[in-house]
């Protein structure tokens, strides 16, 4: 077993004329919690779509615990031991908060393929439980997604990622709607991750968080890596400096 | 931990005020226009539409019209049992009428019998050995083209991404063509007597009923109906999240499709012929019935239930047309306004309760 | 009480007039028919008939949808004890109806095959010996459709055409008139000589006509021959454009299929086939039509 | 301040490698099947499908079949430009190919003339003195007709919020009821010259074009294209912009049904008779010139370019069947085929430009 | 003209059983800058749907510029002068970034009813110039809303309203999905807008962002407001003891 559970070489994704993702090569060790940082617009979803098959990258190889994957649907990503909350939450609209949370591996009853039938009891005291690990408050669980507010919907996606083990746990984004409490709720959820032993990826804009959480910050400018630092090194101004093209890491030259 | 049943907190909630299923809406659309048209038969031709009023029978209700009232909208609505399906995953089949053509066509010839009133049977299709067959062959072999016209339409709708729309007008199309060559627009006859007892009778109505009720449970209890309604929401999130979706839609077409095919075996025992022109305009009748029964076609949203309850409304304007003697030139007029007037009352009543 | 209806098809001219003929009927004996429109749907009409019963109609007329799936009707009527009469299409049970049945119509393999006759002694009369024709059928699906093609094939298989025929085309215009002149078009475009057109309805024909006039064809050249024999083909006849048709007497038939429900509600025997002739139209005797449609 | 005139920064970005417009993957479907025609015809039938190959003639194309190929989409093409801002906001019109019966039955009566061949008008509908009106009376009343039916169609959808699917889909049923009811299912023919004149030789192509050119400029450069788009891509954000939604379907359907209706009035000038079933079906042709022409049936996105290419594919593969001497019982499975590999053509072009 | 520019009177909203807004008093005097903090799905976007019409309160009053106003739409709140950016965005996913910023009051080149002619250039120069601002960067303006980042969409919303004159601003976490720099400008425009006199409600999550732009802080508990506290009467732990129940306004006994 390799050290490395995650590695991208050269990973570039082009939209027509846009270059969105250029050359990231990028490591993630075992049990080692990483934040990427960078502007709006600066690629940062977009490399999260790449290694976790929701979109093909234009080039570039992905190394998962050690194997080289080429995923092609998020099926095959989640499969793999990626659990991800994406920016856009991914949730069903029309379905109540439990199908949100266990969709696609559903607790059943009866096994009988597509056909087996559903234990919505247990899903629905599960989904409590996960639920309230996020310091959520949801006044009915049976309405719609669509009925949500912003911060139930982000709650509700980051309880699905929670409720079941992975290799690798992805979060873009994961408090930006959140509330006080509820943050706080999602950062405990996150140490204890740490304390696991399971790998992070961590994608936010807000500083405090980062340093309070993460190893590592990877700094995203105009689609490319442009510093990669460790936190006991570096502070919130030197961050910003990265992110603002004020500096280049040294390792980067040539990056705009 | 969590304080009441119905969530975690938050907000004051009254479960008394829950919303109200909008199935229960599309009941009282029915209900309303059941009692329209006893109202306007005691007046205007001084008869009841549900009760028997003649001497020579006697049994409350007018049992022949109850049983035509559903009788003939089984068929379709077998159809649309399939179709609901189809659009709570977001899509739509448009090629389900042609199928039914193209499949009573292929059914009936392998279930012909070879002596009609002592005479050869004129219509026979293939030869000797073809005639008489057992009648597990036909509704094989319907079910097969069914599934196959279902397998084509899921495939490319999963595979290339083209519109459900497309796929399936393509299909039709296809499938027209297909039910009229196979014969070369001759209608096909005279079918054995274990065939034409599919269609007998209330049969189709039984079959019909137990579909329903299969399908129900499936929506509402299984995998595959949460699913369905996932893609339907959001195909995007549904993929995201883990689902197969393009296996779970080649499943649902190819389901829609043997539903189709099922209408026409029953639809060709019934009639005890089978012709090229058999199905057409099915698709807009199944669609409908699921719409009027609130199934959205945005995706994600409807129920069975709600398309059975669509197809009895069909059943009941049309038997109540004949009822009031309707002149057959305003028919089609008033039923244009009775299907608007039946979805309107549904959407007027849900906004309703969206602002209580 | 009453008489149900069952129609085909409420949109075709030759049908309306058929039933114009019942209705017409119907209000000089001062009777309520009502008139429900099949649609085109075996289905629907077998349905229609189970409503009529359910609504205690006295007698039920059909002009089926198709002619080999009246057996099921038959069993629904006789069924409820209601009589039935078929109307313009001959049943394909019409040997084994039940007493109380009956019907009245006319031979589609009549149809065609006159007017197919005369437009062969025409080329024959005008010096030819072999000529070219394009087809134009209707709805595939449709059984007259069918019959009015396969008469032609009969025609010449038989030896009762003058001349020989070669069939250049043959593709459905679905009855319409635009779907044919678009198909005429398309014909044309190839440029094949050809010495007439076979339409399986009057529609079709003008279409066809429509076509070629367009093109500049000099209609004087071509024998062009229709079946129904409506207002629209005799005017086109008397312009010197189509020069065949037949001519079917569908009031006729309506007001006898009407007399023989009528007869046989009040129990009484009646005739149990009653066959109304086709009639060959040609410029000749077009005269005598003009007032029938 | 803004670096270059594409944005304002950030990523790279190479303005050469801009997104295709789709309409060039629908060009390249209709070029590749004219491709496939010309090609089987020299193989099959040794004839060429665009070139003229007559002796007697000295052109370099076949130029009636190029006419025919228009001319024969025109009327259907028409009905596809309402279809197409139908679509592109997200709803659909079932009803144009009803409205096309009502309206020609209605606007054809007000068009008859008195004397024809010497004899009286057979098929008069009114008296004397509606007879020979000048043809604006026709026109008017048709369009008026058509006005109607899109006013009706779009103050349901708009202000009791139904899906349009069921708004149009009653008018359908109703229009068609109300054609056959007009005049009792009797055909109506012999209109002036003025009104035969309509519908004449290539009229309905520069009729076709000229609408198409005005439309394409409409859905492009005014407030009224844009909000179309904007109400199709996601109906509750244009509102919430401060668009008046409501108003702005009445309108499109409006539209809509005004070019039916004028679909109505070329149709029967064209071929000198209205009859009751006219247009059966032309709205599911029109909606597939449409979708064929990349027009999303989500709403949000297509042109009326791609309508125009979508509708030209329609009248090659009609034309090409008829050339290639295809027999009629095969010509709907292929065209079946044909429509959907146009798509997936299309579908596919894109996707790959996606992954570029 | 009144000193008061908005006031609502026992505002009250329910979703069938759902009671998202209870008995809302709230007054916004002229060029005063107003937040509104709670937990996730305490009801502040309802609060906002109601007074600007996207949906119709179940009860109480709306007194806007010294009118009683029922909206019936969106259109009806903007013509009376209110901007808004929904925590949802409103934007047109098809459409691309100078359609969005001037959908619904496009500018035109010749009027004509709908069918006035657009003038793309004006809208695009204007477009580079209020994005500008925000200081999002954007490679392709032609790009549609669908292929934009999080961030980039959100600074396309407050753009839109930052770019036209109105007598109120609502923001519903408006830097929720923004980048440190990004924020900052959107701050500054806050400030701008309190320089010129507009008065603005602010929700955000960010105690920082509140105490640094308002005068004036409102606290939302479980569909009721439970505090409203000036800004130099209170501090970060004080609100959020309203916020997570352990304190409640003197003037607001009674509520849960
Ligand atoms: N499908 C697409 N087509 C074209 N351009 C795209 C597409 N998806 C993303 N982009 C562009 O790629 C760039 C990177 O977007 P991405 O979503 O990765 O940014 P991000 O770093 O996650 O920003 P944020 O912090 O705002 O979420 C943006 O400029 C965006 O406009
Ligand atoms: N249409 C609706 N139907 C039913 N419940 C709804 C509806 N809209 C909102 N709700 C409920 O109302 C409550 C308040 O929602 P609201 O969006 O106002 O919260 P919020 O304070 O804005 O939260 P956040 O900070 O997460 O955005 C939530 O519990 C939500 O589930
Ligand atoms: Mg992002
Ligand atoms: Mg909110």
């Amino acid at each position: 077993m390799s050290e490395i559970i995650l590695e991208t070489r050269g990973l570039t994704k082009h939209y027509g004329g846009v270059h969105a993702l250029t050359e990231a090569d990028f490591t993630l060790r075992r049990g080692e919690h990483v934040a990427i940082m960078g502007d709006n617009g600066a690629g940062k979803s977009t490399f999260v779509r790449q290694i976790t098959g929701v979109e093909k990258p234009t080039r570039g190889q992905i190394i998962f615990d050690g194997v080289e994957h080429t995923f092609e649907s998020p099926i095959e990503a989640r499969e793999a031991g990626i659990e991800t909350v994406f920016q856009t939450l991914a949730l069903a609209d029309d379905l109540d908060v439990p199908s949100n949370l266990f969709l696609g591996r559903e607790k059943v009853r009866f096994r009988l393929g597509p056909f087996s039938i559903l234990d919505k009891r247990a899903m629905r005291e599960a989904t409590m439980a996960a639920l309230v690990k996020t310091g959520v408050k949801i006044p009915n669980l049976s309405n719609t997604i669509r009925n949500m507010s912003g911060g139930q919907r982000q709650c509700v996606a980051i309880a699905r990622t929670a409720a079941f083990k992975s290799k690798l746990v992805i979060m873009d984004e994961p408090t930006a709607a959140l509330g006080v409490q509820e943050t706080a709720q999602v950062e405990n959820i996150i140490r204890t991750l740490k304390e696991a032993g399971e790998p992070l990826i961590l994608i936010s804009h807000n500083m405090r968080q980062v340093f309070d959480l993460v190893d590592r910050i990877v700094v995203f400018r105009r689609g490319r890596i442009v510093a990669n630092l460790r936190k006991e090194e570096t502070d919130g101004q030197d961050v910003v400096a990265y992110i603002t093209g004020a500096k280049t890491g040294a390792e980067y030259e040539g990056a705009p | 931990m969590a304080q009441t049943t119905h969530g975690i907190g938050g907000l004051a909630y009254d479960p008394t005020k829950r919303t109200r299923p909008p199935e229960l809406n599309v009941l009282a659309a029915l209900i309303l226009i059941i009692l329209a048209f006893e109202v306007l038969g005691r007046m205007f031709i001084g008869d009841s539409f549900l009760f028997n009023t003649r001497e020579n029978i006697d049994t409350l209700f007018n049992e022949q019209r109850l049983q035509i009232i559903i009788l003939q909208v089984s068929i379709v609505g077998i159809i649309a049992l399939g179709v609901t399906q189809v659009i709570i995953t977001g899509g739509i089949d448009l090629s389900s009428g042609s199928v039914v053509g193209a499949t009573a066509m292929i059914a009936m010839s392998f279930a012909q019998t070879a002596i009609v009133n002592g005479n050869p049977n004129p219509k026979a299709i293939f030869g000797e050995g073809m005639m008489d067959l057992p009648v597990i062959v036909p509704v094989l072999v319907g079910l097969g083209c069914g599934l196959f016209a279902g397998l084509v339409n899921g495939l490319l709708i999963a595979y290339t991404r083209i519109p459900p729309f497309i796929a399936t007008l393509g299909m039709m199309v296809a499938a027209r063509g297909c039910a009229k060559w196979w014969s070369k627009g001759n209608p096909i006859s005279f079918p054995t007597e274990s065939y034409a007892a599919i269609g007998k009778g209330m049969m189709p109505v039984l079959i019909f009923i137990t579909l329903a009720v299969v399908f129900h449970l499936i929506m509402t209890q299984t995998r595959y109906g949460k699913h369905s309604y996932a893609i339907g929401s959001n195909e995007q999130a549904a993929r995201m999240s883990g689902i197969n979706v393009a296996r779970h839609k080649v499943l649902v077409y190819a389901i829609a499709g043997m539903l189709a095919a099922l209408a026409a075996i029953v639809l060709s025992s019934k009639n005890l012929t089978a012709q090229a022109g058999m199905g057409v305009m099915y698709e807009l009748d199944a669609i409908a019935m699921a719409v009027i029964g609130g199934v959205s076609l945005q995706g994600g949203r409807g129920s069975i239930i709600g398309t059975v309850l669509g197809a009895l409304i069909f059943g009941v304007i049309i038997s109540g047309f004949t009822f009031l003697k309707l002149d057959a030139y305003y028919q089609e007029m008033v039923k244009g306004v009775i299907i608007v007037a039946a979805v309107v009352l549904d959407t007027w009543r849900q906004n309703q309760r969206g602002r209580g | 009480d009453g008489i149900g209806v069952s129609m085909a098809l409420f949109d075709d001219n030759f049908l309306t007039v058929l039933r114009n003929g019942i209705q017409a009927q119907a209000d000089a004996q001062g009777l309520s028919v009502q008139i429900e429109d099949a649609q085109n749907d075996v289905a629907k009409q077998l349905d229609q008939i189970n409503n009529f019963i359910a609504s205690g109609v006295s007698a039920i007329i059909v002009n089926p949808v198709d002619t080999s799936a009246t057996q099921a009707m038959t069993d629904a009527a006789a069924a409820a004890g209601v009589p039935l009469v078929y109307v313009n299409r001959q049943p394909i049970n019409v040997d084994s109806l039940p007493d109380n049945q009956a019907f009245v119509a006319s031979n589609e393999s009549e149809s065609s095959s006159q007017g197919f006759t005369e437009q062969c002694n025409q080329w024959a009369a005008a010096g030819k010996t072999e000529v070219s024709v394009y087809v134009l059928q209707g709805e595939l699906s449709n059984q007259a459709a069918v019959q009015r093609t396969q008469n032609y094939y009969d025609v010449i298989e038989a030896g009762k055409c003058a001349v020989k025929v070669n069939i250049i085309d043959q593709q459905t215009a679905n009855w319409s008139r635009d779907q044919a002149t678009s198909l005429m078009t398309n014909w044309l475009s190839a440029g094949t000589p050809f010495d007439g057109v076979l339409a399986n309805n009057d529609e079709m024909a003008l279409g066809a006509i429509q076509a070629m006039k367009a093109a500049g064809i000099d209609m004087n050249a071509v024998i062009v021959s229709g079946v129904d024999a409506t207002q629209d083909a005799l005017a086109s006849m008397q312009a010197g454009e189509l020069d065949i048709t037949v001519f079917q007497n569908a009031a006729a038939q309506g007001g006898g299929a009407l007399d023989a429900a009528v007869k046989l509600a009040a129990g009484e025997a009646v005739d149990q086939k009653v066959y109304v002739p086709f009639e060959l139209v040609t410029p000749a005797n077009m005269a005598d039509y003009l007032a029938k449609n």
